[in-house]
C-alpha cells in the first residue's frame, strides 16, 4: 500500500470517482487552476478537464444551488466550501433545501450530492477559519455527517459518499492535511455509518473523531503505560448514519465514556452520545460520562492561546486518570 | 404606498417573431382560464376552512405562467415559489392533486408532507416550489448546468417575484448563470408588492429586475406581465437563447396580484383605485378574451374552454375532498434515498 | 394585572424600551406598516415613528449587518428575522461577525442587540416555516438565547434582551402568539438565566421549553391524577445563560429527568442538558435520562402527520409513566 | 488568465475640486510609505518564520488606503478585510500593535486572539478587519445608519476587494445603503484576482463594481487606485455626499497586489509579465515620489520621511519582538460584556 497524505487522499478519491462516473462533476472556488487552497484537488482538472472540474465566483450560495440542481437531474456533483465556517453563508441551501427536497417531495427529489470542506481548528486562522461545526451538521435532518481522521478513512469515505443516493456532509479537518498513512490502491470504498474500533481496551471508552482520534491514541497508549489504564479508542467517522451499536457495546464492556471533541461545548455531538449512552446504557454505567470539548468560546488565533481550548492529548490523560 | 406602475413603462408587444396560431392562442387562453378558476377555488375552499395552513395565491398573474407553459418543451424545468400554483399547473401537474395538497388529503401531490408551498411534480418537469426568497434561483441555475453538461438542449426556467430581487441569491445565480452561460431563464414577476411593503419602497432601481440586467452582461427587458401573448413571445425568444447557448435571459414582467399576499390578508395596504385598475381594467383572462373576440376568434370556442374548466375544477374539488387524510406512517418515510428515516443502527 | 396575548407583550416590551431609551431602534420586513406578519409589533410606528421603527428590503443579511453595526456605534437595535427559518440565510451575521466580535477584537467590539424570530411548528406551514432552531444558536459561542412559554415571560424577559449589554437571540414561539395571560403592568424586567419552576414536584423533572412548556404542564396534571406520579417542571426560559442550578437541585431531588424539546433530536439542548446532568447528578439518578424530541426528520406541513411528529401531551404522558 | 485593465479604463484625475497643498501631498506620500514599509516588514518577518498563522498584504495597493486616510475625519468609521493593515494604519493603529498582532505577542493589537485578519481598533475608528468575504459590507451600513440616526455627519468607508463583488451581501448592502440613503462610502479594491482566480474568469461584467452601481441607482466610478491623488480627491467627494445627506457612493479602484494572496502563495497563476508592468510601472509609491520630484518638491523632505519611516518600522518591529506571549488567562475571558465566558450558573 502506498502512503498517501490526507490531501492526496482527497483527490484519490475523487479521481477515483470521476473515472468511474462520468457524471461525477467537481466545482468550488480556486479548485480547478489552482488545485484548491488546500492543494486538495491538484491534477483533476488536468485528468477530467474544464467540463468536469470548474472554478466559480465567490458565491457560495450559488456554488450549493448549483450543486442541488444538477444533483437532482440526474448528476453527481462535489461541491467545495474552502472553510467550514464559511457553511454559515450558505446554511439555507443544505439545511431548508438539500436536506428537505426528498422528504418534503414526497421522495420525489433526489439530491446525490457531496459538499466538503476544510473543518478545524490548529492553522492559527482565528475564530472565523477554525471552528469545527460538524455538529451544526449533525443538528440538521436529511443530511449524512461524514468526517475522516486519517488518509486511508478519506479515500474510502469519500468515495462512498460520492456514491451515495443521498446528501453528505464531507468534513476534511485542515489539521491533518499533511498527515499520511497506508492507503489501499485501486477501487477502495468504506460504508458510511462503520464507526472504527481505532485501539480495543476494557476500562473506558473514548469517542473521538478526526483530529481528536490521534489524541485520542496517544493519550490511550500514555493512559496504558503510566495509569495502567486500557482505553478503547472508537473513531465513529460518521456523524449521521451513527453507529451507535458499536458505542454501545464497547460501553457496556468498559463501563464508562469519555467522548472528545473538538466543537465548541453546548450542543455538540458529544452530548448526543452522551444522551444515547446515558439512556440506553444506563445500567452498564460504573461512571458518570465526561466530555472533553473546546470550550464554549470563540477560538482565539494566536498558537499559545489556541492549544488551550481545543483538546489536548494532556487534557484526555488527565481526565481519563481520574474518573471513578 | 403603492408604487405606480405606469403601463408605458412595459413593453406590450414583441416584433412577432413567434406568431401564434389559433391553437395557441386558445392554449393561452384556456391555460389561463384553468389558472383562474383553480386559484379562485383554491381561494373559496380556504374561505369555508377547507385549506389547511397557508396559501398564496396568484390570481391576476395567470398570463405569465400560461405563456411559459404554452412555450416550454416538455423535458424543460420549472422552478418558483410558494405562489406557484400557476406555474405547476400549467406544465400538467394534476388539479387534484394541487387542490388535495391545500386541503391536506392523501390525493394530494405530496400527500400533505410539502404543502401548498411546495407543490412539485418532477415527471412534469415542475422541479419544486421553494419557500425561503431567492433560494431556488441557484438552484435553477444547477439544473441549467446539468442540461449543459449533458447537452440536452432543455432550459430551466425560474420565476420569482420583485421582493426577490434584493436579496443575495438573486446576485449569486445571475452572475453564476451569466458566467458559466447556462440555460436558464428568470422571470421576475414584478406584482409590485413583497409582503405587505411596496417594493419602491424598499428598492433602489424603479424596475427592480430590468434596472440590473446589465450587471450581469444582460439586456434589459421589461414586459407586461398582463399581455399572454406577450409573455409567450418573450419565453419563446428567451428559450431558444437558452438552447442555443446563448446563456441566461432575465425578464421583469409587471403585473399584480388580486388578493392579498397569502391566506386571509385583505390587502389593505394597497389603494383601492390602484386594486381597481388592475381588477377591472388590467385583468389578463378576461382582456385576453375581449382581445380574441375582438380580433374574431369564434367565441364558441372560447365558451367551451370556459365550461371545460368550471366542470374540471369542480370535478377536481369533489376527487380531492373525497380523499381522506395522508396515513401515519408516511410521516416517518423518505427522509433518506432508502425510503426510511433512521440516523443510527 | 392585565391579560396579554404572547403577540400584545412583544409589542408591550418594545415599547417600554423604547420610550425608556432613545437609542433603541427596531428593523426588520413588514415589521412597522403592517405591524409584523404575525402583528406582534403592531402601533409601534405609530408610537416611535419611522426614523425608529423601519421597513426593510428582503435582505436579511442587510438586516443583521445593520443591526450590528448599529449595536457597534452606540445604539441598541433589534431586528426581526421573520420565521426562524431564515436564520439560515442569515447565519454568517449571527455565528461568524455577532458572536464573535467582541471576543476577536480582544473585548473592544460591543453588540448590544435583540434578533427576534417566529420560531417553531403547529402553524401547517411546512418543513421551511416551522422549524425550531433554538438548538442551533445555543450550539454558537458568544450568543445569548431566549425562549419564552408564556406572554408574562415574554415582556420581561425581552425587555430584559434589550437591555442586555451582549446579543441576544430571541425565538418567539408561534404557535403561542395568541395564547394569553396575566402580565405585569408597568416596567417590566426578568433577568436572563433563571429557570421558573412551573410546578413543583417530587418524582421525576421535566425540563420543557417555550410550547412544550404547557404541553409538559398539562401532562403534570394528568401524570398526578391518573398515574399518581408528581412532575416538576422546569422551564429554563433561556438557553444561554442556563441556569443549570435548578436543573441540578429539582434532579438531585426527584432521581429523574425528561426533557422535551421541539427541535429534531440530534444535538438538541435537551442533550446538553442530559449531558450536564448525567456528569454531575449521576449519583442521584435512579433512572436512564429521556428525551423527548421532535423525529429526526423533517416536517411535514399537513396537521394530521405534523402533530404525530411534534411532542404531544400524550408522548409525554406516556414517557414519564413508563419510566422505571 | 490575467484579466487585462489597460490603463485607459481608469479615469486618472477628477476634477481638482480638492486641491492639494504640500502638506497633504506629503501626508499622502507618508501614508503609502508606511504603509510599505510595515508590509514589506511583515513579509520579511514572515520569510523569518516570526508570523504566526496567515498574513494578507496589501502592498502595491497603499494609495486606496492613503488617500482615504487622509481625506478622512477622525470620527468616521473604517471596515475592512483581512487584507487590512493598510487600512487600519492610516487610520492610525499603532505598526507596534499591527506587528506584534502578526507576531502572535502579548502587546498585539488583539494580544493575539484576533490574529492578522482581524485588526481593529474602535478608539481610532478601525471598526474591524472581516475575514468572511462580503460579511463587513453590511455591518458597515449598520455603522453608517447609526450615523445618521445620531445625526453625528459621520461616515462609515467600507473597502473589499473584485471578488467580493460576487457574493450576495454585496448586493443586499448596497441596495440597503441607498434606499435608506446611508453615509457609507464602498470602496472595491480591483486587484484583478480573488485568491488565484482572475476575476475576469468568474465575472459577468469587466468592471465589477463599477459596472453595477447602476443597479443602485448610482453612478458608476472607476478610478485609478494606484493614484494617490486620485484617491484623496475620490474620497473627499464621496465624504462629502455621505456627510451632506446624499447617501452611499460605490467606488471601483483600479490596483494590483505585489505579491501573493497570502502567506507564502508564490502568485504562480499571474502572467510574468503582467506582474512586472504592475511592479516597475505602476508601483503606487516611487510614482508618487516621482511625480512630487518632477512637480518640483524638494527631495529632501521625501527623504526624512523614508528615513523616518525607516526608523518606525525598526522601532516597532523592535517592540514587537520584545514582547512576550499572551498570559494562557486571556483565552478565557471577553466573550460577554462582563468580562468572562460563562454560559451557566
Ligand atoms: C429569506 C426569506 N425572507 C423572508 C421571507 C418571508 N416572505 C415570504 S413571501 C415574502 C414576499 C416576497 O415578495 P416577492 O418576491 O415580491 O414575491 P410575491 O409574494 O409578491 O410573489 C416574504 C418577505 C421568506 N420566505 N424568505
Ligand atoms: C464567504 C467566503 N468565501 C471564501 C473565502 C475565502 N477567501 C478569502 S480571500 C478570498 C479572495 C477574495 O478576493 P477579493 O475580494 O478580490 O479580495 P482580495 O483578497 O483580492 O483583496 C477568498 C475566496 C472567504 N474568506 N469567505
Ligand atoms: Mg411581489
Ligand atoms: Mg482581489
Amino acid at each position: 500500500m502506498a502512503q498517501l497524505s490526507y490531501r492526496e487522499a482527497v483527490a484519490a478519491a475523487i479521481a477515483q470517482e470521476m473515472r468511474r462516473d462520468p457524471n461525477v462533476l467537481f466545482l468550488g472556488e480556486d479548485v480547478a487552476v489552482a488545485g484548491g487552497v488546500f492543494k486538495a484537488t491538484v491534477g483533476l482538472l488536468e485528468e477530467f478537464g474544464p467540463l468536469r472540474v470548474r472554478d466559480t465566483p465567490i458565491s457560495e450560495q450559488a456554488i450549493l444551488g448549483a450543486a442541488m440542481g444538477a444533483a437532482m437531474t440526474g448528476l453527481k456533483p462535489i461541491a467545495e466550501i474552502m472553510f467550514s465556517d464559511f457553511f454559515a453563508v450558505c446554511w439555507d441551501t443544505v439545511v431548508n433545501e438539500i436536506a428537505k427536497a426528498r422528504y418534503m417531495s414526497n421522495g420525489q427529489h433526489e439530491c446525490p450530492l457531496v459538499i466538503r470542506s476544510a473543518n478545524g481548528g490548529g492553522a492559527r486562522f482565528g475564530a472565523q477559519h477554525s471552528q469545527s461545526i460538524e455538529n451544526w451538521a449533525m443538528a440538521v435532518p436529511g443530511i449524512k455527517v461524514v468526517a475522516p481522521s486519517n488518509a486511508a478513512d478519506v479515500k474510502g469515505l469519500l468515495a462512498a459518499s460520492i456514491q451515495d443516493p443521498d446528501p453528505v456532509l464531507f468534513f476534511e479537518q485542515k489539521s491533518m492535511y499533511g498527515t499520511k498513512c497506508a492507503v489501499p490502491e485501486g477501487d477502495y470504498v468504506i460504508p458510511l455509518g462503520q464507526a472504527n474500533i481505532s485501539r480495543e481496551g476494557s476500562d473506558v471508552t473514548v469517542v473521538a473523531l478526526a483530529a481528536m482520534v490521534p489524541k485520542a491514541l496517544k493519550a490511550a497508549k500514555i493512559l496504558q503505560e503510566k495509569h495502567g489504564v486500557s482505553c478503547e479508542v472508537i473513531d465513529p467517522r460518521c456523524l449521521v448514519p451513527l453507529d451507535t451499536k458499536s458505542i454501545l457495546e464497547s460501553v457496556s464492556k468498559t463501563g464508562r465514556l469519555v467522548t472528545v471533541e473538538e466543537n465548541p461545548r453546548l450542543c455538540g455531538w458529544g452530548a448526543e452520545i452522551a444522551s444515547i449512552v446515558g439512556e440506553e446504557c444506563f445500567w452498564n454505567l460504573d461512571s458518570p460520562i465526561t466530555r472533553i470539548t473546546t470550550p464554549h468560546i470563540p477560538l482565539a488565533s494566536v498558537d499559545v492561546l489556541e492549544d488551550l481550548m481545543i483538546p489536548s492529548v494532556d487534557r484526555i490523560v488527565s481526565v481519563v486518570s481520574e474518573m471513578d | 404606498m403603492g408604487t405606480k406602475v405606469t403601463k408605458s413603462k412595459a413593453k406590450t408587444g414583441s416584433a412577432g417573431k413567434y406568431p401564434l396560431n389559433e391553437t395557441k392562442q386558445l392554449e393561452l387562453y384556456q391555460k389561463m382560464a384553468e389558472c383562474r378558476a383553480l386559484q379562485q377555488r383554491a381561494h373559496d375552499l380556504f374561505m369555508q376552512n377547507l385549506v389547511k395552513g397557508t396559501t398564496h395565491l396568484g390570481l391576476g398573474q395567470e398570463a405569465i405562467a400560461a405563456g411559459f407553459g404554452a412555450a416550454m418543451r416538455e423535458d424543460d424545468y420549472t422552478f418558483n415559489t410558494y405562489r406557484g400554483h400557476n406555474h405547476n399547473y400549467v406544465r400538467g401537474v394534476s388539479m387534484t392533486a394541487i387542490l388535495g395538497e391545500l386541503m391536506g388529503r392523501d390525493i394530494g401531490q405530496l400527500r400533505g408532507k410539502g404543502g401548498s408551498m411546495h407543490i412539485t411534480d418532477t415527471t412534469k418537469g415542475a422541479m419544486g416550489s421553494y419557500a425561503i426568497i431567492g433560494a431556488h434561483m441557484p438552484i435553477a441555475a444547477g439544473a441549467a448546468w446539468s442540461a449543459q453538461y449533458r447537452g440536452t438542449e432543455q432550459a430551466a426556467v425560474c420565476f420569482f417575484g420583485d421582493g426577490t430581487t434584493n436579496i443575495g441569491t438573486f446576485h449569486e445565480a445571475l452572475n453564476f448563470a451569466a458566467v458559466w452561460k447556462l440555460p436558464v431563464v428568470y422571470v421576475c414577476e414584478n406584482n409590485q408588492y413583497m409582503e405587505y411593503t411596496a417594493i419602491g419602497d424598499v428598492t433602489a432601481v424603479p424596475n427592480p429586475a430590468a434596472d440590473r440586467a446589465a450587471s450581469y452582461g444582460l439586456p434589459s427587458i421589461l414586459v407586461d406581465g398582463n399581455d399572454a401573448e406577450v409573455m409567450y413571445e418573450t419565453a419563446m425568444a428567451a428559450l431558444e437563447k437558452a438552447r442555443s447557448g446563448g446563456g441566461p435571459t432575465l425578464i421583469e414582467a409587471v403585473t399584480y396580484r388580486h388578493y392579498g399576499h397569502s391566506r386571509a390578508d385583505p390587502g389593505k395596504y394597497r389603494p383601492d383605485e390602484e386594486v381597481a385598475e388592475w381588477k377591472n381594467n388590467r385583468d389578463p383572462v378576461p382582456n385576453y378574451r375581449n382581445k380574441l373576440l375582438a380580433a374574431g376568434m369564434d367565441e364558441s370556442k372560447l365558451a367551451a374552454i370556459d365550461a371545460n374548466t368550471e366542470e374540471m375544477v369542480d370535478k377536481a374539488t369533489e376527487e380531492a375532498k373525497s380523499s381522506g387524510p395522508p396515513p401515519d406512517e408516511i410521516a416517518f418515510t423518505d427522509v433518506w434515498a432508502d425510503g426510511g428515516a433512521a440516523w443510527r443502527n
